[in-house]
């Protein structure tokens, strides 16, 4: 009998790989077929979102911890190169990695003290993160510029800006890839596998010999570290950094929403939500202005995906897909109801008390 | 060039009187292109939410009220003037957006600047990449001025931390015994309000006068009553606050609490707001404050000005309206000395004529260092009997400074 | 030998004293069975033992080395497995990968679906006759298979010592004989279970060795014979 | 070193500020004790209150401390609804993460139409009596900021009275304690919920009133205050409501002392640290608040 995990090709996987296969060609052609300097500057954007909510969900996707405090990551990784590169004299693209490596061990008693206990510690640290990097970075003027911002100079001086837009467009692509990359190879390890259990059940994976902690913490210092990289790249290409913006909460519940969005589950779920809500949000700047209903609708969003679609648009698109494809998926649910049948005495109240 | 096709109909009446000033304007220059049928359309990113959109919003009103002044004399170069305003949340990123948008993608003729120091930064970079004039209202900071920028021109009359130079030598120059010795600073950590407070610090201590206490706090504090302690215990006979306008109001609020009564208060910003007296319950005796703008000035537009826009909004222009005004003029006269008003060539020619010349505002005469930085300084106002009059400097003054000031 | 042993363990949550002073010792290699009303500490003494609550005072020793406090995942990794109360499975995992979860990888970055660990996860689903299922999720499976599937991935975890809490609730009588059948096997294999268990035919079916739970206490021990006929395990049946 | 004078002022500013803090985390831990949620919105009510009192002192011209007339039962009611009808709703297994997500997403929706009513502008109330003070030995103490203390104090100890004294706050305390036994002994956890969200949040009308009298507001300015608050129940233990006010009145005091020193912004790290380290030593908290072990 086949089992789900030895179907190599399914028609959802085959979407995938289409739809995949179409947004890079897409991605690649874009500086190209881009009719203004500002919609490819709206491209960076959109895809620096892409990085932040992929980074968010190597902690948020696999073990199910909420962090509403990545934007202070991405903020330091800003902030970290912008001061390797002014006060440290270090290159450029040698400060980016140096602070993204600072961020990730800063990451570490971060972790230590966030996931030690469960989720609502977490939470509140993660928003504290954001809190305290603002009054940090603000108060600290002499050497983070304070509310005046900082400056980091460009790594390309003299080119000129469309150009530049260019150039960076591509390196934001690049570091989309090695993210997802990273995130696939996590996802089939037996590293994810356990990160997967602690999100479905932390006592029981504990139970089992898994190391929670320990997990917890890896994932979240690798996400530390491509949010660092995703915030210095930022810095790099828009030169001016100001807390108040580097250091803000809604960046932080942007990464949430996309991920959510998207699906938190999936590869791609982040990526498909940076793509709705980065260009939605943007489409309603142009065309309506900006009013604080952009908050409204934020947040009437997010209430929506958390109250009606917790697993996001992608599973609901997948569970479309299955239904299309009946005859294999089939064959393992009439078993699975056959057995049903057989065992449905006692218990099963329990079993649904606990699914539902 | 054809009456029939220059205008749209809405602005027909217009058409003469604008195309006789056009022709007259642009005198024996290269002939004008197909585009003077088109408005001469201005880009503006302004904070019109967030943290200063309340400043913010009055810049828009003061370039809302240049537009109309000068459509209603016919435009530009024959050109009606078009605003094109983008809201930046107060948000940097937004602003460098904004402007990428109006230049890149709405392909606007001109852009002037936006509202607060720390926007008109990164602002000024995009426009100077693009190579486009940049002339704006509220880049008081001397960071401003050393970027470097070629394009930037401020449309004010003096810097931030040369706001108080009047008071300065009015202070150093008292007698012994009625100079104040200390001194209390508590400054927004804002380039703009810190600026105006510092340039005071330094200049009162290169005369020997003692700082006491020196506080800078965040743009977002609203609770003072820490520093205002610190302030009162010192007993300073001078406090000085680097203030926008609710933390001035919140701080004076703060130190009244704490009956604490300096011989001197000076204020940036917030004692010049009309709001401002009922904010700290009429108790506002004494208190100083520089300004670069009264609705009194003697400069010639200056009158028209203030009619005008007292016809079309209700109430008298302040100082963030008469800035943009005054940096409406300013291009307006490149302009119109120039001749053209698109992006290419024509903003380099701009930039060289704003450079090199002198230009008549509702503020005074304007003129501009190498690095875009006006050259003069604000004069001073004094709450006195109930009323914001001018102090100083001495051949403007309407009254008196009152030193000691009385109790508040 | 390793045996499981405590010493003067003892527990309270807020003024409820749940474990008092507890000290028992079961025998190695064999079925121990742990006994007694509702309320009595049996869950917290798991709990303890297994270092998923932390008890105030005592210890727990295994083998003679003191596990107190270690963490679950070391004292699962020195030898210990347990099953919940309400039976818990990795609901969104599909079955195979819940038993594969289990697995103690040497090389954590290697891919989760190794030939050797998926081998011996199908060997423990067939072992307990679900392995038909093993691609489907594991919230599908019925009580009775989720139970199953809940000590295929004990078992895959390698304990020398099992516990299990309550096996047989909530299951039909068929799946009853099943699983006290897999307990001797599995014994007769060389594994210790400890088993919390209020189905007295089962507990005396299987048992080599009882121990009897009192208000945080054990009042008595020995062969099932012995137990059923100790008039202290009455009384604290009955409330006499 | 400061002087004494300054000291013993900065000591009366800090018990006056821990007072409000010590009412609004009470509200905040008691949200977690019931149903384990960390409720971000509770500190966007708290300003939409103050906005409530600024607006209806503005417009209607009564005395702020008037609205909490219609905001404390209009509260009270939005957290009985927004328990049963939002949190309630959602899956106990992912419950934690999704209500942070929820209340997070209610907390951006009331900054967002505040700022779309009132604008981004700072408000503040401006009363007659808004710069008087009393002498205490020495140090001022404002009358809005005694007005103010007072009012958390009163509703504190309302609170407490209304815990340990009524049949309904035996129920509250058992539901916290211990959700499935309550529900054995008859209680109706779910009701019980629903009144202990809205008793939650008709302390932030109250707290948010308090707030108005002395303090600029602006929509964004919760934020502000969630911090601080989320540290003083985690210091105090989750879910214990003593511990909250104890937690509340240290760090109160704590901040205003380091103002001396460091300034307004720097002190305000004092919540953070003592986040960090607790969070680090000893999780479950420093006064009681045996919850917390496990969340």
């Amino acid at each position: 009998m086949p089992s789900v995990s030895e179907r190599l090709v399914t028609p959802g996987r085959a979407a995938g790989g289409v739809a995949l296969v179409a947004f890079a060609a897409v991605a690649l052609a874009y500086p190209s077929i881009a009719p203004n300097p500002y919609l490819l500057s709206v491209g960076i954007v959109v895809l620096n979102y892409a990085v932040l909510s992929t980074s968010w969900n190597f902690v948020g996707g696999f073990t199910g911890y909420i962090s509403l405090g990545h934007g202070a990551l991405a903020g330091l990784g800003a902030y970290g190169t912008g001061l390797l590169v002014t006060k440290g004299g270090l290159p450029s693209f040698g400060a980016l990695v140096v602070a993204a490596l600072l961020v990730a061990a800063l990451a570490v008693p971060i972790g230590y003290a966030a996931l030690r206990v469960r989720g609502a510690s977490f939470v509140i640290v993660s928003i504290a993160l954001v809190l305290v990097t603002l009054l940090v970075f603000q108060s600290w003027a002499s050497f983070t510029g304070g509310s005046r911002g900082l400056n980091v100079p460009r790594p390309f001086p003299g080119m000129l800006r469309p150009e530049h837009h260019r150039v960076f467009f591509y390196l934001f692509l690049a570091l989309l890839a090695v993210a997802l990359l990273v995130w696939w190879l996590i996802d089939r390890s037996r590293f994810g596998l356990g990160l997967k259990a602690i999100r479905e059940d932390e006592d029981k994976a504990e139970a089992l010999g898994t190391p929670t902690f320990a997990y917890k913490l890896v994932v979240f210092v690798v996400s530390a570290f491509f949010t660092g990289l995703a915030g210095g790249l930022y810095a790099l290409w828009f030169g001016d950094l100001d807390p108040i913006f580097q250091f803000s909460i809604l960046t932080g519940s942007y990464m949430v929403l996309m991920a959510l969005l998207g699906g938190v589950r999936n590869l791609f779920g982040p990526l498909v939500g940076a793509l709705v809500v980065g260009v939605a949000l943007e489409y309603f700047k142009v065309e309506f202005g900006n009013t604080p209903l952009h908050l409204v609708a934020t947040g009437v969003l997010l209430a929506l995906v958390v109250l009606f679609m917790p697993d996001g648009v992608l599973p609901a698109l997948g569970s479309l897909l299955r239904r299309l494809d009946r005859t294999t998926d089939s064959s393992i649910r009439e078993v699975t109801a056959a057995e049903l049948a057989a065992q449905r005495i006692g218990g099963e109240q329990h079993a649904q008390s606990r699914n539902g | 060039m054809t009456i029939r096709t220059t205008k749209r109909t809405r602005w027909a009446t217009a058409v003469g009187a604008t195309l006789a000033l056009a022709l007259g304007a642009c005198g024996g220059d290269e002939p004008e292109q197909a585009s003077t049928d088109d408005p001469i359309v201005v880009g503006i990113s302004l904070p019109l939410t967030g943290d200063f959109s309340e400043p913010g919003k009055g810049v828009q009103r003061g370039y809302e009220a240049w537009a109309k002044i000068t459509n209603d004399k016919g435009g530009l170069l024959g050109r009606q003037i078009e605003l094109k305003v983008l809201d930046d949340q107060s948000n940097a990123d937004r602003v460098v957006a904004d402007y990428e948008q109006l230049i890149g993608s709405d392909q606007v003729d001109i852009v002037v600047g936006p509202f607060s120091t720390r926007l008109v930064v990164p602002a000024a970079r995009v426009a100077e990449e693009y190579g486009m004039l940049f002339v704006e209202p509220a880049g008081a900071a001397a960071e401003v001025f050393q970027q470097g920028f070629k394009n930037l021109f401020y449309a004010a009359p003096a810097v931030a931390s040369d706001h108080y130079n009047h008071l300065a030598e009015y202070l150093l120059a008292l007698p012994a015994g009625q100079k104040p010795t200390t001194v209390a600073y508590a400054a927004m950590d804002d380039p703009f309000a810190q600026g105006t407070a510092y340039g005071l610090k330094a200049k009162l201590e290169a005369g020997g006068v003692r700082t006491v206490v020196d506080e800078v706090y965040p743009p977002n504090t609203t609770d003072f009553s820490s520093i205002a302690a610190k302030i009162a215990t010192s007993k300073a006979d001078m406090v000085v606050g680097g203030s926008q306008y609710q933390d001035g109001v919140n701080l004076i609020v703060a130190l009244q609490q704490l009956n604490y009564q300096p011989k001197l208060a000076a204020f940036s910003t917030a004692p010049t707001s009309p709001e401002f007296a009922a904010a700290i319950g009429n108790k506002t005796e004494g208190i100083l404050s520089p300004t670069g703008y009264t609705q009194d000035a003697p400069y010639e537009s200056n009158k028209e000005f203030v009619e005008k826009y007292t016809a079309q909004f209700g109430s008298p222009p302040e100082e963030d309206e008469a800035n943009a005004y005054t940096t409406g003029q300013v291009v307006a006269a490149a302009i119109t000395a120039v001749g053209c008003a698109e992006q290419g060539d024509c903003q380099k020619k701009l930039v060289d004529w704003v450079r090199a010349n002198k230009v008549e505002t509702v503020v005074g005469p304007l003129s501009w260092d190498e690095t875009g930085k006006p050259q003069g300084a604000h004069m001073i106002q004094q709450w006195v009997g109930g009323e914001i009059k001018i102090v100083l400097p001495a051949d403007a003054k309407e009254t008196d400074v009152v030193y000691p000031k009385p109790a508040w | 030998m390793r045996s499981l042993e405590t010493v003067e363990l003892t527990k309270a949550f807020g003024g409820n004293v749940v474990l008092d002073k507890t000290t028992v010792s079961f025998r190695h290699g064999k079925v121990n069975a742990l006994i007694g009303p509702n309320g009595s500490g049996k869950t917290t003494f798991f709990n303890c033992v297994t270092g998923m609550i932390r008890p105030d005072s005592g210890r727990v020793l295994y083998g003679g080395a003191d596990i107190t406090r270690r963490a679950p995942h070391a004292i699962a990794r020195a030898g210990i497995g347990r099953t919940f109360q309400l039976c818990r499975v990795f609901p969104r995992m599909t079955v195979l990968d819940n038993v594969l979860a289990a697995a103690r990888p040497a090389n954590l970055f290697r891919g989760a679906r190794g030939r050797a660990e998926v081998d011996r996860a199908r060997g423990w689903l067939t072992k307990l006759g679900i392995e038909h299922l093993a691609g489907a999720e594991a919230r599908n499976l019925s009580w009775g298979q989720q139970k199953l599937l809940e000590l295929a991935g004990v078992l895959m975890s390698e304990p020398e010592t099992v516990l299990l809490d309550e096996p047989a609730g909530g299951v039909n009588p068929a799946l009853l004989d099943r699983i006290g059948g897999l307990v001797r096997e599995l014994n007769a294999e060389g594994r210790t279970f400890v088993i919390v268990e209020h189905n007295m035919d089962l507990v005396m079916s299987i048992s080599d060795h009882i121990v009897v739970f009192d208000r945080g206490r054990p009042i008595a021990e020995g062969p099932p014979a012995a137990i059923r006929s100790d008039e202290r395990v009455l009384g604290a049946y009955l409330g006499v | 070193m400061p002087s004494g004078a300054l000291l013993f002022q900065s000591v009366i500013l800090g018990l006056l500020l821990g007072g409000l803090y010590a009412l609004l985390a009470a509200g905040l831990t008691l949200y977690f004790g019931i149903m384990r949620v960390v409720m971000i919105a509770h500190s966007a009510f708290l300003i939409l209150a103050a906005y409530l009192a600024w607006w209806s002192h503005t417009e209607l011209g009564v005395d702020p401390l008037l609205s909490m007339v219609v905001t404390v039962p209009l509260f009270f009611a939005a957290g009985v609804l927004l328990q049963r009808l939002l949190l309630a709703r959602l899956r106990p297994v992912t419950l934690t993460m999704m209500s942070v997500l929820l209340t997070f997403a209610i907390a951006v929706v009331i900054e967002g139409l505040l700022g779309y009513v009132f604008s981004g502008t700072q408000r503040r109330i401006q009363l007659g009596y808004g710069s008087a003070s009393l002498e205490l030995f020495g140090a001022r103490i404002a009358v809005v900021k005694l007005i103010a203390f007072g009012l958390a104090a009163v509703a504190l100890l309302s609170l407490y009275l209304v815990m340990k004294k009524t049949a309904f706050g035996w129920a509250l305390r058992a539901t916290i304690q211990h959700r499935d036994a309550a529900r054995l002994v008859g209680i109706d956890t779910d009701r019980v919920a629903g009144f202990g969200f809205g008793l939650g949040l008709a302390t932030a009308a109250i707290g948010g009133t308090a707030l108005s009298l002395d303090t600029t507001i602006y929509p964004s300015l919760h934020w502000h205050w969630i911090g601080p608050l989320m540290a003083i129940i985690v210091v105090g233990g989750l879910g214990s409501v003593p511990g909250a006010a104890a937690a509340a009145m240290v760090l109160g005091l704590a901040q205003s002392l380091l103002q001396i020193e460091l300034g307004t912004t720097w002190a305000q790290t004092v919540f953070y640290i003592a986040l960090f380290l607790t969070l680090a030593v000893r999780p479950q908290g420093f006064f009681g608040g045996r919850l917390a072990q496990r969340f």
